[in-house]
């Protein structure tokens, strides 16, 4: 088995970050896994995207991620990019955080679900330099659709990175997209 | 059992490092090795590591500085990359030539120009003749294994020479990967403080290093060098077996072999992609392709004896090169070819990955599969061709 | 050809794509406040605001949101609003 | 012979959609250098933020003739252009490094001074944002005390190093110290260093939002704040005679100055400052007025 | 006829810039270079060759000076030596990677610690990966000859890479020898004004010279470097032959073959050396036994088809390494017997003459015999050996 | 506190029959070196004069921890070794970069900089014979105007760089000059830097008989000259106070100073100097002791 | 045998032999008008001059012969001759 | 035919000057040579030595001198070197500059001339920074005996160095010692 993520972001959402808790929470689940960050310009408010991948071996190859089995965006506006869905598996999943229904340009096989993590992140108080911080509120979302992390292991991971309240604010982010993402059509 | 981190490369080289104690660490930052020098800074401001931390201008003076700390005793560090490693190049072989035993991360890059920061392994590879031993590794947790083993080495009476160890740009230094760590104690018995040798600086013994010596003196200081690298393999391997007392983990030696056993067909490489190249070879072989992998571990010294053993008797070994010297040939080509002189193995060598260009085990098939048709058309000739450059750009 | 042996670029608009969807503010001139004294278009990093004949205007394609015309305004002119 | 506003070209030599930050002073700076010398020039530049900045590779953002260099290199490599031009015979191109810190006052002091010492007929542009930014907020000799950096997790524990006061010593014809917060000022100087043959300097400062810390719309601000507190004085010192600059001439006077926490605390790279630090920044910014009162008496 | 002229063959060289008429040289002293340098500032301050003179205050200024002047359009020049060449090692990849027709003479020295001054060729070797053209000359007046041409080889537009011209510490540096010179005029119509090309610094055609290259571009650059090596062999030889128009002189190519015809054993080494083994050659073939000498001119672009072409066949080849790549062996050893692979020829090696030691005909012949004894008694393996290494030291 | 030639210690740290040319300045100041500071210091030396004074392998002449180092790298090394020595806990050992003025003012300057910016636990020493001597007599950033070089050969035609200067500008806690024609001076700048923690730098004007031209029996006098004639004025910063010292304190009056064709006429690098050369050498001094006198003022 | 694996040498005087035959003029004490003030043993270079208890003597091993210490006796008590 | 003949003198002296011009005759006579510095420590004073090697075709090798036809000595105290004939030919030659009957072991097929190249410097007025130039003088001496290059190509190269007085001065001294040398029992 093996499971691959990509992640889609802005510089200054921390997608890296997300990719790399979700490697973390993988392997608290006994499973073992990679996050891969793609390095450009990681400019504030540009386009990035980050990897994970999961499998319950070993993971031995360090080349990258092409067809990735799920996609996860967490600024809506960057379903605009036309690359946004290249290479996802004809079942692929995808994961986007957003308040309305998408209509959105997809193969039938794959699924496409939403979340609002910015009312999530906005509702805890999650908010870094004017910007709602959604990166924790879509790894719940992802554990839910993924089903082979569990959403414990993700609010664990989260807290060992950051102690304290902000520890307990993501992880509450986190469940709460766990419990409220929904499927689109 | 020890815990398993989630840690980039180059965290899983700072908490190595950290592990070893050194007293003194000097670097100068360079994308991709960065992370290497700030977290280790970080150790150090926040006392979790009882070191001298120089913040040096350059990565030449990060080289002299930590050649001063050893040459007074000291225990030491410094990490690089491309621009940084050449930069020191001539701090490189005064390293060497004072026969002190420093520990070096190399993240490989490219080389400019262009600018490009991903892994290449031209910079590291450019250093070979300098009298540094050189590695590279695998993956996140070989990397973190062969820094503690490094300074073993490095230290060894038997050899006495600097260490180095590489580590792909991005695709190790970057990618997060799970890593068992080792427990402080266990380091501290693997790898005991640093013994005071009488060469050192030492109000006590004024003794001069490294003034002029004559023509009728110099040339065997070399042949010094050279006998400590021969002695070298011996303690890589021996350090090898006691590291795996401490981490029932071991990887082989101055190579690795993957299924080499019964292969009719050798990959060699080195680095990260190695995995790649393994994940292809099982593959091939549920297709029938009986394919192995040999990962250099170590080039410097050269597993001369390894590389002819396992060579022996195959229909093709063929080397992949992450590097190229211009005018020449891949650098590995050119190595393994070497020692299999006098032997009529194919070898068939390809370019390939220069620049951070991905390949993958597709494109390892691809190469073996050309190689396949080749043979069975009775072309046997070695040679080297580029793999993957788009012809217009 | 011959250029092509080396790595040279040649200059372009959007070397990097139309940086303006990097933007998650977004500053709007308000035409009334403004006395058109430039200050904007000599403080904005990006060179997004154009300068014609005596007017600005702001070239959303490239504007980055940074808010520093914003901010510089004497005038207040300016106002920066979340991006849609 | 103030320089206004109106008066500037409308031609873009930074062109949009470049790959800087927002609100990122380096870019900022080039379209000034730009606007101050139009398209006479060859600029040279060591890796920094300014690499990226350009865009990859086939496109480039800046439309001059540019040459990137081995970061320790860039004062070398524009002495041989200044003397290929020269023996080419062509005349009234200007040969402008545009350098960071890090590239200026660590590992590209010895080319630069080296090519103070000969006189070479360049304009040496260091556009100092304190740290190494492109790197990723490392601190260099340019980063100030009690600064946070990514290498100095508990604030920076020596002072920035002087090197506008380094070239004064080298006796060149031109030195001045800018700061982002004065572009006219900046433009200005850059006029006249470029009138100068033999070697110039002039030191920026470019407060970056990434590496010090702050939101991304008060890049000039935190520029004005520098000099009003007297942190970052502006002078020029032409053929030997030093002078202060703009709002800085009133500054000798210390009252005259802002306090320094007010630039300060709207940088989160100085958030875990202490009381103590900041009494050192202050008696640190006394002693640079105290010189400079020295040198102008 | 020309005149002909005793001088150092730090002269040779500094008469040979003089007559390419280069507008810009940058330089900075190291024994035992200084000369040419020296030579070269008093053409400049006295007005006999019209030139900027940049005195910089390192080699890797000094290479980054001409790196911009040629970048700019000028004809370039700059020498080095040892620890020279090694500190400017960064700017040397950065020159090649910019395509730049730059010259350089690097008079080979043995490497610091400890310090010597004399002859040993690990440091040009050092730099065999990066994209120059390297040669060694084996007498003061090929060095003259060899400037001269690599201007020529380094300009042509289907090569556009620069080049390193190595002559031995001393035994050429220092040593005076009668050199044919050459009249300014013919030079002038050999080696034309530098032509200019649309990549050079120009404000009326704004470029920008190796911005980032992300590895979607990275690699063909390289790709390109190592096409313009393989076209330079053809460009090296058809310079040669239109040298010859104007000096009467030629000398082989890529290589050197002294009596390589008939002969059972050959010996490869390059520089001055070479003119001992020929000697030797001679002698022992007096003896009775058929020693050729092949001689490498330009270690890169690498000889392959001359190398592979003069060694078939025979009983030995005897490769001579004035230098050691610490951990595997000779470099040229190592070239030669990576171009043999497949071939049964017994290949063997000898590292000699470091930091200077003297090797002289009788050494060479001693190396030889030996070869003949073990090839008499069927011992046929390749290997290296370390030749005149005290034991005690 | 000033020093008798009596209480010097008849220890001898440069051991005799070494390979320095008849009446070599560095020879003698690394011997007064040893006399300021005894067996507890560790030296680091450049490629320099210095490298072949200590004579050859096996053999050397200096009875003191040495460490031979690449050129460009003294400061560097001195730092890693004042590191080593903190946290190993070995106190009371000085570590002196004993240096040339091409290692110092040229390829070594990074290097020493950087060290200087860091506060780095050592005590440097450039012994300025104001060339390249060891590689034969090429001009150095510290050459004077005028002075023939094999790569000046008619007369070097910019300053000499003012590295003392530069260092006071590094705010370290001791800078000084000093010249080989007094040696008690130097000797005490050695101990008085040595009572420093932190980075000190004292620059000792040392003739060499070789490349600057005169009968190897005149270096301590034209090491004299220098100081009288104010062409090498000495003095030391200590805390950023800036003091004359010796001689060099009464001749802020330009009567007081010997004329420089004094010091000139003896050199024979000088001999092709002309008139208006020597005017321009008058105009340099006159300006150095000009900013003397602002700095003590 | 370790010590030796590495190019460090050991102090000794003479390290390149007796440089006292390299001399071409030879100092010579004058003792009438000596007056031991012991500045040519501060000046000399090779630490030739060698100070016991508070006399001196010139030790023509070593002596380069370089005048210094005669050029800069305050009282001419150091005369050169031409070495034989 | 091949000529090797080796230089002592002391730093300061000329040695290598007079192996080059002893090189350079050989030339102008049509021979050629090469002219060898030993690189060492040449301190003022220090003993110094230089080869030169002259022969009837190209000469091809560069390795060392180790067996010279002649040895030449500037400066009759180095006499006292052990190492000062090392290496002479049993039918070398030796050429001192000295105006004593030199007392010398040497095997008795050697032979051995002097001259007073210092009173010849002297008289001429040739004095440099006190000390007597006596190289142009000496290869005037090793012009006689040597036998294959003329006294005439030997003041021809001389005066093509020093352009003026000084060359004059010179060739005249080589001129003296041509004249003057003497073979010692
Ligand atoms: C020899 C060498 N060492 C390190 C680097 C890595 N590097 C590239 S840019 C940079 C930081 C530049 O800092 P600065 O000069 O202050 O410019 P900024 O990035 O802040 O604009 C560094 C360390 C390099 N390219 N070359
Ligand atoms: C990188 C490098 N470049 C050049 C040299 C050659 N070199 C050795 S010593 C020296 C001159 C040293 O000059 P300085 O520092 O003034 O000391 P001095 O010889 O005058 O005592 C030079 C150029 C070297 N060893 N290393
Ligand atoms: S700064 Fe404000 S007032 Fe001035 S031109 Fe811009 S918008 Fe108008
Ligand atoms: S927000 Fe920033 S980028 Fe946009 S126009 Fe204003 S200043 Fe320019
Ligand atoms: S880090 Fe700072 S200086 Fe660098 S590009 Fe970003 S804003 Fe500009
Ligand atoms: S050249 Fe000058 S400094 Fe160097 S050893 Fe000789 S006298 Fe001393
Ligand atoms: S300097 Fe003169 S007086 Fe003084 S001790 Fe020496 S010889 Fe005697
Ligand atoms: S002549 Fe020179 S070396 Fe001899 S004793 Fe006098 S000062 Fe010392
Ligand atoms: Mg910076
Ligand atoms: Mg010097």
């Amino acid at each position: 088995m093996i499971y691959e993520i990509r992640f889609h972001g802005r510089g200054g959402q921390g997608v890296v970050t997300a990719a790399t808790l979700l490697a973390e929470a993988a392997v608290f689940e006994g499973l073992w896994s990679q996050a891969i960050p793609f390095f450009g310009a990681e400019r504030r408010g540009a386009p990035v995207v980050a990897f994970t991948r999961i499998s319950n071996k070993p993971i031995r190859i360090y080349s990258q991620i092409y067809n990735p089995d799920a996609i996860v965006v967490l600024d809506e506006k960057l379903l605009q990019l036309r690359s946004i869905l290249q290479g996802l598996k004809s079942n692929g999943i995808i994961v986007v955080n957003s308040s309305e229904k998408l209509k959105f340009p997809k193969i039938p096989s794959q699924r496409i679900f939403t979340v609002n993590a910015t009312s999530i992140a906005l509702k805890l108080g999650l908010v870094v330099a004017g910007w709602p911080v959604v990166n924790t509120a879509m790894l719940g979302a992802i554990a839910r659709v993924l089903n082979i992390i569990s959403i414990e292991s993700i609010e664990e991971c989260i807290r060992r990175k950051w102690r304290g309240e902000m520890g307990e604010k993501n992880s509450l982010a986190a469940r709460l997209a766990y419990e409220n993402i929904r499927e689109r059509d | 059992m020890e815990r398993v981190a989630v840690l980039s490369g180059n965290h899983a080289v700072a908490h190595a490092v950290k592990l070893c104690r050194p007293h003194v660490i000097a670097a100068y930052p360079i994308t991709p090795q960065t992370q290497i020098v700030e977290k280790l800074a970080e150790f150090v401001e926040r006392g979790e590591l009882k070191a001298k931390y120089i913040r040096v201008e350059s990565e030449h003076s990060a080289m002299a500085a930590i050649i001063g700390a050893s040459a007074a005793g000291a225990r030491v560090f410094t990490a690089t990359s491309s621009q940084g490693l050449l930069y020191m190049h001539e701090a490189i072989w005064s390293a060497a030539g004072a026969r002190l035993p420093i520990v070096m991360a190399v993240v490989t890059r490219a080389i400019f120009p262009p600018w490009n920061i991903w892994t290449d392994h031209s910079d590291i590879l450019a250093q070979r003749d300098t009298g540094w031993i050189i590695a590279m590794a695998e993956s996140n947790q070989e990397v973190f294994d062969m820094i503690i083993q490094a300074y073993r080495i490095a230290e060894d009476e038997r050899v006495l020479l600097p260490v180095m160890i590489g580590l792909d740009a991005f695709s190790l230094s970057h990618t997060a990967a799970p890593v068992s760590l080792l427990d402080q104690d266990k380091v501290d018995k693997f790898l005991p403080p640093r013994r005071a040798f009488s060469f050192l600086l030492d109000i006590e013994n004024p003794i001069t290093m490294g003034n002029v010596a004559f023509p009728d003196h110099y040339m065997e200081f070399r042949y010094l060098i050279q006998k400590a690298m021969e002695r070298a393999k011996q303690v890589i391997r021996e350090v090898e077996e006691e590291f795996y007392e401490i981490s029932s983990r071991k990887y082989g030696g101055l190579v690795e072999e993957y299924r080499c056993n019964d292969a009719d067909v050798i990959l060699v490489l080195m680095g990260a992609w190695s995995g790649d190249a393994k994940e292809c070879a099982d593959k091939l072989r549920e297709e029938g392709l009986r394919v192995g992998v040999l990962r250099i571990r170590f080039i410097r010294p050269l597993p001369i004896e390894e590389i002819k053993r396992v060579s022996l008797g195959r229909k093709a070994v063929i080397v992949v090169d992450r590097d190229i010297s211009f005018g020449g040939t891949g650098i590995l080509f050119t190595e393994v070819s070497s020692i299999l002189q006098q032997n009529s193995v194919t070898v068939r060598g390809f370019i390939a990955g220069l620049g951070g260009r991905d390949v993958t085990a597709k494109d390892f098939a691809q190469m073996v599969k050309q190689v396949y048709t080749d043979l069975e058309v009775g072309e046997r000739r070695s040679r080297v061709e580029w793999y993957g450059v788009k012809e217009v750009i | 050809m011959r250029e092509k042996i080396v790595p040279i670029s040649t200059p372009a608009k959007g070397a990097v794509g139309k940086t303006g969807f990097w933007r998650t503010f977004k500053p709007i001139i308000d035409r009334e406040k403004c006395i058109k004294c430039l200050l904007c278009w000599l403080y904005c990093p990006e060179g997004a605001i154009l300068r014609t004949d005596d007017d600005i205007t702001i070239d959303y394609d490239y504007c980055k949101g940074c808010g520093i015309c914003a901010n510089e305004c004497p005038r207040k002119a300016i106002e920066i609003v979340l991006e849609r | 012979m103030t320089i206004t506003i109106k008066s500037l070209s409308r031609e873009e030599y930074l062109l949009p959609g470049n790959a800087s930050c927002p609100g990122c002073p380096a870019s900022l700076g080039l379209r000034l250098l730009g606007k101050a010398l139009g398209k006479n020039m060859i600029l040279v530049v060591p890796a920094s933020c300014t690499s990226i900045i350009q865009g990859p590779y086939p496109k480039t953002s800046i439309k001059l003739p540019l040459i990137n260099v081995i970061f320790a290199s860039s004062a070398a490599t524009a002495s041989g252009i200044a003397a290929a031009l020269e023996i080419l015979g062509k005349k009234g191109v200007h040969v402008v490094c545009w350098s960071g810190d890090g590239g200026t006052v660590d590992i590209g002091l010895q080319a630069l001074s080296g090519a103070a010492e000969r006189g070479d007929n360049i304009l040496y542009i260091c556009y100092d944002n304190e740290a190494y930014m492109n790197t990723g907020i490392q601190r260099s000799g340019s980063t100030p005390y009690g600064a946070w950096t990514t290498t100095t997790v508990l604030g920076k524990r020596r002072h920035k190093k002087n090197l506008p006061m380094m070239m004064v010593v080298h006796d060149v014809p031109y030195v001045a110290t800018a700061s982002i917060g004065y572009p006219l000022d900046f433009i200005e100087k850059i006029r006249k260093a470029a009138r100068y043959k033999g070697f110039k300097y002039i030191h920026l400062l470019a407060p970056c939002p990434v590496g010090w810390r702050f939101p991304p719309s008060k890049t000039i601000e935190i520029g004005r704040l520098a000099v009003l507190t007297g942190m970052w004085p502006l002078y020029e010192v032409e053929r030997g005679k030093f002078r202060l600059t703009g709002v800085s001439r009133s500054l000798l006077d210390k009252s005259k100055r802002s306090p320094i926490v007010e630039y300060i605390k709207i940088q989160g790279r100085f958030s875990h400052i202490s009381e103590e630090e900041i009494r050192i920044l202050e008696e640190y910014v006394d002693k640079l007025w105290e010189d400079i009162r020295k040198i102008i008496s």
